[in-house]
């Protein structure tokens, strides 16, 4: 296997609880929500996961729980914001600060635990032969194929079907969706609480694919990784698998290069990601500054249907 | 966020009316009640600290004795007391700086990156001019610190305003890059030679000290906090910039008609909350940990937010916010002798908010009977 | 009872910690007045679920009360920073023994310690000390060395990897140890080094191990709190360690061994020599011998003939036949550090800022 | 006589304090074009978006086709047939034409490229018929506000609405582009359909209507047949009371030219030409009305006078030295004072109260601060003392504006912009949203200007307004001046043409 070939392995590897994340992260802030609480649900994600896995035994009830449990608290982001018309900043601090703590709470019983398993791998033996292909994907955990898949799946919701168009409606010009018949308040429930899901899901992997039991603060800052990745990739699912694999790439790119005996302290090569995100987002305000940004059009701010504009 | 106000119906439940009409109770939203009531912080203290009562009962513990616990670490004795002053003293200072520019919708949360700048901008001083006076060395560490945090602060800033680049993105991922900054020097360039390897600078002698009050840890960093504050007040209630501010959050685009440079603001706005934060991060260096290491900063930049925002972006609420905070800090890690892990107080940190931004809007809603 | 001069806390006399005052009774129920007995209280770094570094000190503490029937407080999550010295400071207050787990606590203790002389202060891994605040921390890298010899026994490739946190001394000096052990088994073995910069972080360390392994190493050993080197070990079906604490649970048939400690006797020890009023102020140092340091049970695939081999070596450096740094050694650099038959004091070890030859990559300056 | 199609009853509306709808009844026949006729804030749009489902009214009944219709969101009322092109239009900028359409159609989840061809060829058959024409594949942020005006239309006739309901369908139109609308207009009456209109303009009422209904206030007042009515009654209705519209006799005041701008060239928000060469003069003493209609450079022509926009090329001078950069302040403190399109938008900070709001363009000066202090006892004074003379009602200085009526709030926007003594005064639409009284005085404040030296840059749609005011009336299309007549020889037809881009034959731009 050639380095190209290892590091594209190991950004998989690394990109995929981003993608997972990232993807949640589009389908909240596509409805026109901001979602800044990512961190705290996908610890709350990962928590659930072990927990649940370590009590049954159960995989796939380990999975249904974290979604459901996440699911749970984007509904309360949606009534917060969607209800109420909270501050959608503030909201995603919140649940931050709540899903750190409260995922730290009831972990306290299982950390330290072995999970029972951890995620099945698809053997692909008919890929084995195919030069890169068969060493990329030939040994894929579930969750990677489904993030890959679901990259699939949104791309064509957004963008060929009634519900994209619904959804696109929404997040740029609630007034006109409304008058369209499109129930504005209850497609952006669904899309926080999916979205939320999503990001428990993201967390979930973390602790199935990278460490096989919990402890508290497993995500190290993850979450608001993704939030970054969700402008980065411009609310896009097929740039966001893009970037989130350059995230990871960059990740594991910075230990390669420490093996190659580089003078560079290890320091600045993890720096790369974060300045390279504001310098491309710089680069694209720049280019695109006489055009549409191509960020949701009401993202931020409530919709409330006598108010006049 | 619109200055208009509106109406709209949220909720409804039809009831059968006499004679074919109908009838409904409704929530009415009315966007013009945009001042909330004095009392949703104290509300929504009171509820989180309800929320949380359920998980420490489930925990088989009583919340009564928690929470006294918790008071009683806080605030219950005099040394208790000196404590959450000295941790109010970097939340007060960042949380000025958050305040000043979400005053203009600035959404900066970048506080911990410059609260970071601002600690190494100030360490630099005792590492390369480790000579100096007292009062020389207080002084450059304040300047250097507080032009640090300022820095990153303008680093948030202009991509914003000449690039229109969302500043949560930039500020957050700014904190990232700090904080790498941080492990550099400490590990790299910084390390104390004298420190067998261990991440830290050396230690800062007494005349690179922040004075302190007696034997306790409250160090003078407390008197820039306050002063900042009345500062700020005075500059917002009194001055031009203070009224150029006022426009700018209440309407924008009505500033830019009575000619202020939006843009202008931003950046000034971004320096100077760039530059509290640096401050704090000076204080904290010169004031309690006395060198620089990992870890400066447990997050006081991020808990700032909620200070912040549980104050209203109200300058003397402020004060009595950072100390609350300061007090939920302190007060959690006394509950941890009796058993029950620190988290708690994170939990109620995110309850407190979640609380506090429902209870703003709640208000708004009046019941109202519809055909 | 030790009512030092700053002792501000009303809370000390007229409130005893709610979770002291059973366990002070119930002690005096049994053997001795309860007067005799200290109370104890431990600063942990992270959480005692983390089942490496912390878990051993609270299993330290588990012991030490079991043998002698105190009820300890702890405080878990300790940043090592400010907070620190407020929390060490609240636990002076009402308590005779503060032991403070992290190396990053020293100048806080040592701060605190001077203010409350009548408190005994017990800092690991440190090197400072004073007239009531001793230290104590263990020779991991002897149990560092004999993991160094079952890898170098195991690896195929003669090529090993090794996930370090931070270039600290701590570290260091394991990886040397590593290395050493590995080498004297398999002159031929090399060891890459990369750093993580994070105690833990699973994701990072992944990364970190995935890059090893797709170098060549095919026996890692990680200085980190999670298992997620084992993990990714495990996958390729490479072998691996971890730190601390006995990981053969996370993936016990691709697990090697590794240091771990086992304070319990060494907290017995201290505190029972304060019950007495024979506590100095010390820098003790735990080794194989005093079974402070330990070699974790091997996975369940490692041969019996590597075991042999690492038994031997063990009952060496038990019986002090074997020390670990012992010249002729040279760096990575090609500089002669330890000349033939020097031994390293226990200062200089602490100390390491050098690779030995043999580890490949460098400690960022 | 037919059932009607539409029929409300009693039906009330308030906004807080404002009854936008009080008692109103009202009733529409199928195959009949019905004229909703009433001043600015009269409440026609609050009528019509209760039928439509956009408000919820506090009480009175709906009947569709002679049913109960229980209308609590747009959805419903689409199910009912009913459908409504929006004052502001409701499209998603992003989206193309055809997908605004198709917006919300439940059918076909799938969209691939061969429904979406199919869609295409039956949104284009369906514009033929009406004879609206439109690019269906174009997003909409790149068509006209004409071409927009269709895309609504045509998603109403799309969505299979029979009752349908325009609001000032013509404001955003010139006088050919509504004559063609009005076409459309016979087309879906003859098709059976409810056409609802709403409007202001007598003229277009009594061309294109069948029945009539006045609103006042709030209230309705009358609903007529038209060939039983004329001009003169419907404006007596809508009004209240008698109203002559003449042309006021003047003494020339024209002095000196103070603001001359030569072939100014200026990019719109997405960098197409909003001004291209654009030139004109204005006097002192002067009142120079620009017609034309909306979008035609107006907005850009106002915010590059008052810095607001830069230039690319082009040249201005004002009061004799040419004016080099785009500056708001410099625009202030060479004495242009500005009264923007929409108060509450642009002019004033509704959630600060009067002294605030009046201090916005003066607070740097010496008068009102000193040493970056603002004389706060000073500056309440003031404010005091302009909100008597201007007759502005609120209840006490600190009362946000946002509770001020719509006619006190303009009245304190003109207190600021006259205050202090503006050489140039740039007015865009300044008697939006007033009722006769209010805009009578402010028409007062402008001659008082002009009488008194100032020129005056008098923007507006309202051609009436500009007829009355106006020393010349330029026309503005398409970024340039492309006609101009005098007071005593404006003829509205000319400039009617003109204002659809027909340029005069006897003159030739300025
Ligand atoms: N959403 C709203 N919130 C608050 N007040 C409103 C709202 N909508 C309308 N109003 C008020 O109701 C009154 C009637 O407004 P409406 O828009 O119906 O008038 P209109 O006849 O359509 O006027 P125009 O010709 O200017 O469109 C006005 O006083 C307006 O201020
Ligand atoms: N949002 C609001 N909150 C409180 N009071 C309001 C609000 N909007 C309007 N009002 C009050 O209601 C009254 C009527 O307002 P409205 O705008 O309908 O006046 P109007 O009859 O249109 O007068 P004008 O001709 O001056 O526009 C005003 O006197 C104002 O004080
Ligand atoms: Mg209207
Ligand atoms: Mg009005």
């Amino acid at each position: 296997m050639d380095f190209t070939t290892q590091l594209l392995i190991a950004a998989i590897s690394a990109g995929t609880p981003l993608l997972l994340a990232t993807l949640g992260g589009i389908l909240t802030e596509r409805a026109g929500i901001i979602q800044l609480g990512a961190e705290g649900l996908m610890l709350m994600g990962a928590v659930t996961t072990c927990i649940v896995y370590i009590r049954s035994g159960n995989l796939i009830l380990a999975l249904l729980a974290a979604v459901a449990i996440t699911a749970v608290l984007g509904m309360v982001h949606a009534f917060l914001t969607v209800t109420l018309r909270a501050n959608q900043t503030m909201s995603g601090l919140a649940m931050t600060l709540f899903g750190s703590g409260l995922s730290a709470y009831v972990g306290k019983s299982i950390s330290g635990i072995p999970l029972p398993g951890s995620l099945p791998k698809l053997d692909l033996e008919i890929l084995k032969p195919v030069p890169v292909l068969g060493e990329l994907f030939g040994r894929l955990d579930m969750l990677t194929w489904f993030s890959l898949l679901l990259v699939l799946v949104l791309h064509l919701l957004i963008h060929h079907t009634s519900w994209g168009l619904h959804l696109r409606a929404v997040g740029d010009n609630p007034a006109t969706a409304d008058v369209m018949g499109i129930r504005v308040q209850l497609i952006r429930y669904c899309y926080v609480t999916a979205g939320a899901a999503l990001i428990g899901l993201a967390g979930a992997d973390m602790v199935l694919a990278y460490a096989p039991t919990w402890n508290e603060g497993l995500t190290a800052g993850r979450g608001w990784i993704a939030v970054g990745l969700v402008i980065f990739a411009r609310w896009n699912p097929l740039r966001a698998l893009f970037c989130a694999y350059f995230f990871g790439a960059l990740d594991s790119l910075g230990f390669r290069i420490q093996l190659l005996g580089s003078a560079v302290p290890s320091y600045f090569l993890k720096m790369i990601p974060y300045v390279v995100t504001i310098l491309v987002l710089m680069y694209l305000g720049y280019r695109n500054r006489n055009k549409p940004s191509g960020t949701p059009e009401s993202l931020g701010t409530p919709y409330i249907r006598e108010q006049r504009f | 966020m619109s200055p208009k106000p509106g109406n709209e119906s949220a909720t409804l439940t039809p009831m059968a009316g006499r004679s074919g009409r109908w009838y409904s109770i409704r929530l009415e939203y009315d966007s013009s009640r945009t001042r909330s009531p004095w009392w949703t912080p104290i509300l929504s203290v009171v509820l989180a600290l309800l929320l949380c009562a359920v998980f420490i009962a489930a925990n088989g513990m009583s919340p009564l004795v928690v929470y006294e616990k918790m008071f009683r670490g806080a605030f219950g004795t005099s040394y208790g007391f000196t404590e959450t002053m000295v941790k109010a003293i970097p939340l007060l200072l960042c949380g000025l700086g958050i305040a000043v520019a979400y005053r203009i919708s600035v959404w900066n949360i970048g506080a911990e990156g410059q609260l970071t700048v601002g600690a190494m901008a100030a360490t630099a001083v005792t590492i390369y001019f480790p000579d100096l006076s007292s009062f020389w060395s207080i002084t450059l560490m304040l300047v250097f610190g507080t032009a640090a945090g300022a820095l990153w602060g303008l680093m948030t800033a202009v991509p914003r305003t000449h690039f229109g680049v969302n500043e949560l993105i930039t500020s957050l991922m700014l904190n990232y890059v700090a904080l790498l900054a941080l492990d550099y020097v400490v590990f790299g360039p910084w390390k104390d030679p004298k420190g067998f390897n261990f991440p830290g600078s050396p230690m800062f002698t007494a005349a690179q000290s922040l004075p302190v009050l007696g034997s306790t840890r409250l160090h003078i960093g407390l008197v820039f906090g306050l002063v900042a504050v009345l500062i700020y007040y005075l500059m917002i209630r009194f001055t031009r910039w203070g009224y150029e501010l006022r426009l700018i959050g209440a309407n924008p685009t009505a500033a830019r008609y009575a000619g202020i440079h939006i843009k202008k603001h931003i950046i000034i706005v971004m320096l100077i909350s760039g530059g509290l934060a640096g401050i704090a991060g000076m204080a904290e260096v010169s004031g309690v940990t006395h060198k620089l290491m990992q870890g400066i900063s447990p997050g006081y930049g991020y808990t700032a937010i909620i200070v912040a925002w549980l104050a209203k972006l109200n300058p003397l609420g402020l004060i009595v916010t950072s100390i609350l905070f300061g007090g939920l800090i302190v007060g959690g890690y006394s509950v941890q002798t009796i058993g029950l892990p620190s988290s708690i107080s994170e939990m109620l940190q995110g309850a407190i908010l979640f609380f506090l931004i429902a209870g703003d809007m709640i208000h708004r809603f009046r019941i109202r009977r519809s055909a | 009872k030790n009512n030092t001069a700053s002792n501000t806390g009303a809370a000390a006399t007229a409130e005893p910690s709610a979770a002291s005052t059973p366990a002070g009774s119930e002690a005096a129920a049994t053997t001795e007045p309860a007067a005799k007995k200290p109370t104890v209280a431990f600063v942990y770094i992270g959480p005692p679920g983390d089942g490496g570094y912390t878990y051993q000190h609270d299993q330290g503490r588990l012991y030490m009360e079991k043998e002698l029937g105190i009820k300890a407080d702890f405080v878990e999550n300790v940043p090592e920073s400010a907070d620190a010295e407020r929390i060490i400071t609240e636990l002076a207050q009402n308590h005779d023994i503060v032991f403070t787990t992290s190396f990053g606590y020293m100048d806080f203790t040592l701060n605190v310690a001077g203010k409350f002389p009548n408190v005994k202060f017990l800092h690991a891994s440190g090197y400072k000390t004073a007239e009531n605040m001793g230290t104590y921390f263990g020779k991991n890298y002897q149990a560092s060395y004999l993991s160094g010899i079952a890898a170098g026994k195991m690896t195929k490739k003669n090529h090993l990897g090794y996930v370090g946190a931070f270039p600290i001394s701590e570290v260091i000096y394991n990886l040397n140890a590593f290395t050493l052990g590995a080498q004297s088994v398999n002159p031929a073995v090399k060891v890459d080094v990369v750093w993580t910069n994070t105690w833990y972080d699973p994701a990072t360390e992944r990364q970190a191990a995935i890059s090893l392994l797709d170098k060549g190493a095919d026996v890692l050993l990680a200085y980190q709190d999670s298992p997620a080197t084992l993990q990714a070990a495990a996958e390729r079906g490479a072998f691996a360690g971890g730190n601390d604490s006995d990981m053969s649970k996370y993936a016990p048939d691709n697990y090697l061994t590794n240091p771990v400690w086992n304070w319990g006797p060494y907290y017995v020890k201290a505190v029972q020599s304060v019950m007495d009023g024979t506590w100095k102020s010390e820098q003790y140092s735990g080794d194989m011998a005093d079974g402070m340091v330990e070699l974790a049970p091997f996975g369940n695939k490692v041969p019996e003939d590597v075991k042999k081999l690492v038994e031997d070596a063990k009952a060496k450096i038990i019986s002090g036949e074997l020390e670990v740094f012992t010249g002729p050694i040279s760096d990575n650099k090609g500089n002669v550090t330890v000349k033939d038959g020097q031994k390293l004091t226990l200062e200089e070890v602490l100390g390491m800022n050098w690779l030995v030859k043999g580890v490949e990559g460098t400690i960022p300056q | 006589m037919q059932d009607p199609s539409v029929e409300m009853r009693g039906i009330v509306k308030t906004f807080g304090a404002v009854t936008a709808s009080d008692q109103v009844d009202f009733s529409a026949n199928a195959g009949e074009i019905h004229a909703l006729l009433g001043e600015n804030g009269a409440g026609k749009s609050t009528v019509m978006s209760m039928l439509s489902g956009v408000y919820r009214a506090d009480a009175g009944e709906i009947l569709i086709h002679g049913k109960p219709a229980r209308i609590r969101s747009p959805k419903d009322a689409a199910l009912l047939g009913v459908g409504m092109v929006f004052q502001n239009f409701r499209l998603v900028q992003s989206l193309t034409a055809a997908e605004n359409i198709v917006l919300g159609e439940k059918s076909s989840f799938w969209r691939g490229s061969r429904w979406i061809k199919r869609k295409h060829e039956e949104i284009e058959a369906l514009g033929e018929r009406f004879g609206l024409k439109f690019p269906v594949d174009r997003p909409i942020w790149q068509l006209s506000v004409g071409e927009q005006q269709r895309v609504e239309i045509v998603k109403t006739l799309y969505r299979g609405a029979d009752i349908i309901i325009l609001d000032e369908p013509t404001s955003v139109l010139t006088p050919g582009e509504a004559e063609q609308l009005f076409e459309t207009l016979q087309v879906m009456k003859q098709a059976g359909k409810t056409v609802i209109m709403t409007t202001h303009k007598m003229k277009e009422v009594m061309a294109s209507s069948d029945r009539i209904s006045v609103m006042r206030k709030g209230k309705m007042i009358a609903s007529l047949m038209t060939g039983e009515t004329d001009e003169l009654e419907l404006a007596r209705l809508m009004v209240g009371r008698e109203v002559t519209i003449s042309r006021q006799e003047r003494a020339a005041t024209a002095g000196e030219p103070l603001l001359i701008v030569r072939d100014l060239e200026v990019a719109a928000d997405h960098g197409r030409k909003a001004l291209d060469a654009l030139s004109l003069t204005v006097h002192e003493g002067e009142i120079v009305g620009v017609a034309g209609v909306a979008g035609n450079g107006q907005k850009e022509l106002a915010e590059v006078l008052t810095g607001l926009r830069a230039w690319r090329t082009g040249e201005i001078r004002f009061d004799g030295s040419p004016v080099k950069t785009a500056s708001v302040r410099g625009a202030i403190d060479s004495g242009i004072s500005h009264v923007p399109e929409n108060r509450m938008k642009s002019g004033l900070a509704g959630r600060l109260g009067s002294v605030d709001n009046l201090l916005f363009k003066s607070y740097r000066s010496g008068e009102h601060s000193r040493f970056g202090f603002l004389k706060a006892a000073r500056n309440r004074s003031w404010s005091q003392e302009l909100v008597r003379r201007f007759n502005v009602k609120t209840p006490e200085l600190d009362t946000p504006v946002q509770q001020l009526s719509g006619g006190n709030q303009q009245k304190l926007l003109f207190a600021r912009e006259v205050s202090h003594r503006p050489k140039l005064m740039v007015a865009v639409h300044p008697t939006q949203g007033l009722d006769v009284g209010a805009a009578a005085g402010v028409h007062e404040l402008l001659m008082e200007l002009r009488s008194s030296g100032s020129g005056v840059l008098l923007i507006s749609e309202d051609l009436d307004e500009l007829l009355q005011l106006s020393d010349r009336i330029l026309v503005i299309y398409g970024g340039s001046i492309i006609g101009e007549s005098d007071h005593e020889q404006a003829d509205r037809e000319q400039i009617g043409l003109m204002m659809a881009g027909i340029r005069s034959r006897e003159g030739s731009a300025v």
